[in-house]
């Protein structure tokens, strides 16, 4: 594992911190035409601002937070890949699990 | 608040509980004062921050605990015993099965194997100390508060009484009115800080704190298991967090996510319980798992089979147990598709369960097996868990669970696997690394006689309630009628859980009566062991290692000892100076803070909460500024030592 | 090994004397035999897994001990068997589908009416848990009973479950699995007894200091004697609102009965909140607690039975 | 035991192993962090719709407010990576610079949010009104608090880089609150789709 990143000279311009910048303020605004002026239907409207957002979440970890820098990158790329494994699940099974409610159930 | 609401009144147990605990703080203190112990207790023990002495104070709080929880176990088999007994009244009978479960779960399991992970892993791995000193101490001391905590509602406000697992409505404030059930979320609470750090800095030291020359495969397997329970811990733990937050808020803060009134729901308790539940039952499992694969080669004097089975098997268990907790309320009728996915993935759990049995008994094939009393607890594991990891499975079939649910059949799966799976690996542990932590091994002979009593005990007790739930008993029920036909097995089930009191008993006595008469070790190595812990000296210096180790395998030391034997005898190096951390006073104020906090907010006396929250803030920014970088050991003092110490 | 031997022991003691008493495994009724020959068909499975288990440890311990006399015997060094661990990884495999299948076959067969009766149009019962008593309402023969159930026999029986404060779970473990009550929640449960006699039911799931004598029994008559049985509860005294409220009090009846059912003011499966309403003596009048907006939610999916339903509330 | 010589490219925080553990075991509790908002989001989610009569989002929400937090966030979690950006350049004062930008940044966003929460318990939509509240406030509110500790944190490492510099040790500082300041926006970014987006769109 070399410390690539790291070693970069950061007396550069921050092109990359500008262009999440950028990028995160596009798909914040995309995601708010896909939710009020768009139509589709209210299904692929959340699926579609889901997705967004996991774009953003990305951007955020690799040009913002260079979660791939250091010389342990690959135990923080696996810890965050494995809590969005557990994300999902809790997530997603909790929806699943208790949705037995929604047809017999009032309150 | 009136005194009498305050304190516990009105039962003859609780006066007798009263005054033992008086008692026994007098007499500590006197002990102390008597003998000018202050001082040593605090800069030696109380201001630890080094990993051994913190893994011992876990040892002693949860053999503590497990004596509480036992008593409580004791107390319940006594009123089961026979039919209509009025020896304990309902709401007692409640409390101390509540408290029973929550104490030997939280209290007792999990810090005995974090204990033991913090005497054995720095060691087995070749550091001088774990990641995070400093978080260590906070952690023990955090859970030591919790525990606390909880503890003191026997005598202080009312225990908690609607079951280790707190289901609402039942422990929503309208029906558990009391102050109770605000004892077992803040002592929860509280505790689960400690765990968490736990995960994280064990984590971290076993990624990059090993020796260099110790790659992944080469890991001890004990070291394997804790690092896959640490990640475990580490994303189930939060759930647990959130989960005690919300029922703390709706009991304090009137809010509505699992009351019966404005919409709460009460299932989603259960939900976010078993979440984390199901995970915690894999983090006191998977240590046990460590231990024995270590114990059972050492003994059998034969590297693991399957090494690396063992390890991709725990991988799977940890992944697979976060997909399997509803099968903990199949009977909630959230239909036919989600039990039927859940039941499969929780069977799935059993294949590579089954992987490492068969390469524990492939271990022992063809070794030379030597009985110590460590090996015997090691091996009544074996068949003793698979009886309750079948059951499991049974219990997994959801359409069967519908009978087995909320009975004793299941009291008795959970049972098998966890005494047999983490009560025997926390004997098995101490027996072995008994002589790394105190210098001395404990007796043997003794120590079969309480292995054999305790084992035979445990069978008795909980083999038959397999049967009291197929014949329809429930759980949590204080009494029964004669003519429901289960006094028989009840009296049986007693008698068992009476030997595994003596047995424990004999224990306690081993310990004293070898502390007194064992003869002190002259090597680090007494058992011809296999890992690098095994080459420390007798007794380990508190950097544990002058020179760090080499590690060609994972059986390390087995080979250094090999090449010894070849006359391969390593070079000698001169000392260098050894960089340790300070000690420091601030955890166990933090966590007296923290207590404060929980105290408050128990008997919701606002003031007190925020003084503490306060004060927990106000340490964390001392710590803050704390720019202590620690000290070095001069390799005078380096040298003395190991002079001192005999190889 | 000592304790192996005790325990096979004790096993075949227990087998030998004492099944009968098994209530488990003596099934009065088609959805309790089938969860018994479940049970059976995996202890079947599993006491072969036991064996194999049990036999390997004791040979392999018996044989490979540490002898006192005898040369100083050095164990090879062997790390593993490829083909072994293939064995004893895709062995369990099998052992789990044949398992799993017939569980869940059981699990959907046991969403509906057992199969030999089910031409027969279920006889639905409402059964409510109250701290600390249980409430079965007929909805159809409008009659209600506290503590005690009569069905005829060979009769599919709909319960439809509901609690009017903390979480039960009805057992009559002779008939059958039990299924958990809820506030505001409604569960449905199938059972049939096809054998007369007396039966016991009970709370399954803690619900605090009455628990342990939260219980009723159960008698399966035949078809006749269960109508004239009917008949006479008809003729029992009327449940009023105010007598219902008492019922909400925590605490212990003696059986009761009842014309007319709670269900025409109250059904706890909608509305979670009316015990706790009586308790603090506020007005439990129909109000809009029992409106909820569905909009937000996916219907479409649920493939559930709706026929039976039987409140308007649900024609969502 | 220190004794690796590192390249003069390699940022201060990790030329010390306390600062390499640290930031790694930080990233671990990222993870931590992550399981505890998934289940803050889940309840959240299975308590949608449960208003018991009381209001419900679609009444309350207002696209504007949100945007502003929104944009505040984003923002402040930019001029966070400039900050680090120029701790790498050692420049001292570009770090007190931009990190005073971002605290300014993140008190607009906590004001913005309050004064959306007082506005809601104006309008009778309070974390005791309903299952949904409940649901909202904490899990907003969890956000929020976070927000705060992170600023009271970052204030106090100000002073620490205002005494002693740019070290290994307050560049660590600085560098692992950065994580964690990044992090909430990441949380914001699904509150804004799981909470609000839903809610209004709904
Ligand atoms: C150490 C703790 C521990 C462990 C390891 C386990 C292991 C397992 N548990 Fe257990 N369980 C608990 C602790 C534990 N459990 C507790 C505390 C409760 C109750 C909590 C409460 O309600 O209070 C509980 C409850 C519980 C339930 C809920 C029942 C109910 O409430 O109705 C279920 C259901 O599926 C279950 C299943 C299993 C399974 C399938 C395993 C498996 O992991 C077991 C796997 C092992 C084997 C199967 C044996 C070895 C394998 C072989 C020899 C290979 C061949 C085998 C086959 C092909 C089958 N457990
Ligand atoms: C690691 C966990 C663990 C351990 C080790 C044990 C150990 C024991 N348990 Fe535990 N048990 C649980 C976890 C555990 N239990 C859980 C989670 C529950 C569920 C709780 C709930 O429903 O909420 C439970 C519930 C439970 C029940 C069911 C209660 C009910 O549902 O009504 C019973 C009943 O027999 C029981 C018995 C025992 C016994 C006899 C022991 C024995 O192994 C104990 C051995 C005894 C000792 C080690 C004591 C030594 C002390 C002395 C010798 C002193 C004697 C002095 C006096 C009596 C004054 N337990
Ligand atoms: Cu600029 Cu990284
Ligand atoms: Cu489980």
């Amino acid at each position: 594992m070399s410390n690539n990143e790291q070693t970069n000279s950061h007396s550069h311009f921050p092109w990359s911190h500008l262009i999440g910048f950028g990028l995160s303020i596009v798909l914040t605004l995309l995601a708010l035409w896909v939710g009020f002026a768009s139509d589709f239907s209210f299904r692929t409207i959340m699926i579609i601002v889901v997705i967004l957002a996991l774009i953003q979440a990305a951007i955020q970890l690799l040009m913002f937070m260079h979660i791939t820098e250091s010389d342990s990158s690959r135990i923080q790329v696996g810890t965050i890949l494995y809590a969005v494994f557990i994300a999902v699940a809790i997530v997603a099974g909790t929806i699943w699990v208790m949705s037995f409610g929604m047809h017999n159930m009032n309150m | 608040m009136k005194l009498d609401e305050f304190f516990v009144t009105g039962d003859p147990l609780i006066y007798g509980a009263d005054v033992s605990i008086a008692l026994t703080m007098i007499g500590a203190i006197f002990v102390l004062t008597y003998f000018k112990k202050w001082k040593w207790l605090w800069t030696e023990w109380l201001t630890t921050v080094d990993h051994k002495k913190l893994g011992v104070m876990y040892i002693i709080a949860a053999v503590l605990m497990l004596f509480r929880g036992g008593v409580d176990a004791l107390l319940m088999r006594a009123q089961l015993t026979v039919p209509d007994s009025s020896f304990l009244d309902a709401n007692h009978y409640n409390e101390i099965f509540t408290t029973h479960g929550t104490i030997m779960i939280i209290f007792m399991a999990m810090p005995f194997l974090i204990g033991l992970i913090n005497v054995v892993v720095p060691l087995q791995i070749g550091a001088r100390d774990v990641a995070y000193p400093f978080l260590n101490a906070v952690s023990f001391w955090t859970f030591f508060m919790g525990a606390m905590l909880f503890n003191i509602s026997f005598v202080i406000g009312g225990s908690p009484s609607a079951g280790w697992t707190s289901y609402v409505p039942l422990a929503g404030l309208e029906l558990s009115p009391g102050v109770g059930q605000n004892y077992y979320l803040l002592g929860l609470q509280i505790a689960g800080i400690g765990t968490l750090l736990t995960g994280i800095n064990f984590l971290v030291t076993i990624l990059k704190m090993r020796v260099p020359s110790m790659k992944l495969m080469q890991m001890p397997m004990f070291t394997w298991s804790s690092l896959i329970t640490m990640v475990i811990i580490i994303f189930a733990f939060p759930v647990l967090t959130v989960a005690l937050a919300l029922m703390t808020f709706d009991r304090l803060f009137g809010s509505h996510f699992f009351t019966m009134m404005d919409g709460g729901m009460p299932m989603l308790w259960a939900n976010l319980f078993w979440i984390w539940g199901h995970p915690e039952v894999y983090i006191v499992i998977l240590p046990a798992f460590g231990m024995f694969s270590e114990i059972i080669s050492t003994f059998a004097r034969k590297t693991l089979f399957g090494y690396k089975a063992m390890v991709y098997s725990m991988v799977v268990i940890a992944g697979l147990s976060f997909l399997v907790w509803v099968h903990h309320f199949f009977t909630m009728g959230a239909g036919g598709a989600v039990n039927s996915f859940f039941s499969i993935t929780t069977m799935l759990i059993a294949v590579p369960t089954g992987v490492k049995i068969f390469n524990w008994l492939f271990t022992l094939y063809k070794g030379r097996i030597r009985f110590t009393t460590a090996m015997l607890w090691s091996l009544a594991f074996i068949p003793n868990f698979v009886i309750g990891g079948v059951t499991g499975v049974m219990l997994a079939m959801a359409a069967a669970d519908y009978q087995y649910h909320n009975t004793y059949f299941l009291v008795a799966h959970f049972h098998y696997v966890l005494i047999s799976g983490t009560v025997y690996a926390c004997f098995a542990g101490l027996y072995f690394w008994y002589p790394k932590m105190f210098n001395h091994r404990l007796n043997e002979r003794l120590g079969k006689w309480s292995f054999w009593i305790f084992v035979a005990g445990f069978n008795l007790c909980f083999f038959p309630m397999y049967f009291l739930g197929l014949a329809g008993m429930p759980r949590r029920i204080y009494t029964y009628g004669i003519g429901d036909g289960w006094m028989s097995l009840n009296v049986l089930a007693t008698f068992g859980g009476v030997l595994m009191g003596i047995g424990f008993l004999i224990l306690v006595y081993n310990i004293y009566y070898s502390f007194r008469y064992s003869p002190r070790e002259t090597t680090g190595d007494p058992w011809d062991a296999r890992t690098l812990e095994w080459s420390t000296p007798a007794p380990v210096p508190h950097y544990n290692f002058a020179h760090l180790p080499e590690a060609k395998g994972h059986d390390a030391f087995w080979i250094m000892k090999e090449e010894k034997k070849q006359g391969k005898a390593p070079e000698k190096k001169p000392y260098k100076p050894i960089h340790m951390p300070s000690y420091s006073g601030v955890p166990i104020i933090m966590s007296v803070f923290f207590f404060t906090a929980g105290f408050g907010m128990v008997f919701s006396w606002h003031w007190m909460s925020i003084l503490g929250l306060v004060g927990v803030l106000a340490t964390m920014v001392i710590r803050s500024f704390d720019y202590d970088k620690g000290f070095y050991v001069s390799v005078e003092e380096i040298e003395e030592t190991e002079k001192k110490t005999t190889l | 090994m000592k304790s192996f031997f005790a325990l096979s022991m004790f096993l075949a003691v227990m087998v030998l004397s004492g099944c009968s008493n098994l209530t488990v495994l003596d099934p009065k009724g088609p959805v309790a035999e089938q969860q018994a020959n479940l049970i059976l068909f995996s202890i079947g499975f599993m006491l072969f897994i036991v064996l194999v288990v049990f036999v390997l440890f004791t040979l392999i311990l018996v044989k490979y001990r540490e002898r006192k006399s005898g040369p100083e015997y050095e164990p090879p060094h062997i790390e593993g068997n490829v083909f072994l661990e293939i064995v004893w990884t895709v062995i369990p495999v099998i052992i789990l589908i044949v398992l799993a299948v017939p569980t869940v076959q059981t699990i959907f067969a046991l969403e509906e009416a057992p199969e030999a009766t089910s031409h027969k149009d279920p006889i639905v019962i409402h059964a409510t848990s109250v701290d600390w008593k249980w409430v079965f309402s007929y909805p159809e023969e409008n009659i209600e009973t506290v503590n005690y159930l009569h069905i005829p026999e060979d009769h599919p029986i709909l319960f439809k479950l509901a609690s009017a404060d903390s979480m039960g779970s009805f057992w009559i473990p002779s008939l059958g699995g039990q299924e958990y009550t809820m506030s505001g929640m409604m569960t449905e449960l199938y059972l049939q007894a096809d054998e007369i006699g007396e039966y016991r039911g009970r709370n399954a799931n803690f619900t605090g200091e009455g628990f342990t004598e939260q219980v009723f029994t159960v008698t399966a008559e035949s078809q006749e004697d269960y109508d004239e049985w009917v008949e006479e509860a008809q003729d029992a005294p009327k449940l009023t609102q105010e007598k219902y409220n008492e019922l909400m009090l925590k605490g212990h009846t003696e059986e009761q009965t009842f014309s007319e059912t709670h269900l025409q003011w109250v059904d706890h499966g909608m509305d979670a909140e009316y015990a706790t309403k009586v308790r603090n003596g506020e007005s439990t009048d129909e109000d809009e607690s029992s409106e909820m907006d569905h909009s937000e939610m996916d219907h479409s999916e649920m493939n559930h039975d709706d026929s039976e339903k039987d409140s308007e509330e649900h024609s969502h | 035991m220190e004794s690796v010589e590192y390249s003069p490219n390699t940022p201060l925080e990790y030329q010390s192993e306390t600062g390499r553990l640290n930031i790694l075991g930080f990233w671990i509790f990222l993870g931590a962090e992550i399981a505890l908002f998934s289940t803050l989001f889940a309840t959240y989610l299975v308590l949608v719709g449960r208003t018991a009569g009381g209001p419900g989002p679609e009444e309350l929400f207002e696209i504007s407010g949100v945007l502003i937090e929104t944009f505040l966030l984003l923002t402040s979690s930019f001029t966070c990576g400039l900050a680090i950006h120029y701790m790498r350049n050692h420049s001292l004062k570009g770090v007190f610079l931009w990190i005073g930008v971002t605290l300014a940044l993140g008190l607009g966003f906590l004001g913005f949010e309050i004064y959306e929460f007082v506005h809601y318990i104006h309008e009778g939509a309070a974390l005791t009104t309903s299952a949904y509240w409940s649901g909202f406030f904490v899990l907003v509110g969890t956000h929020g608090a976070h927000v705060t500790m992170g600023i009271a944190w970052i204030s106090l490492i100000l002073i620490q880089l205002k005494q002693r510099g740019l070290t290994p040790d307050t560049t660590r500082k600085v560098f692992i609150s950065s994580l964690y300041w990044h992090f909430l926006d990441v949380v914001w970014i699904f509150i804004f789709t799981a909470v609000y987006l839903y809610g209004m769109v709904m």
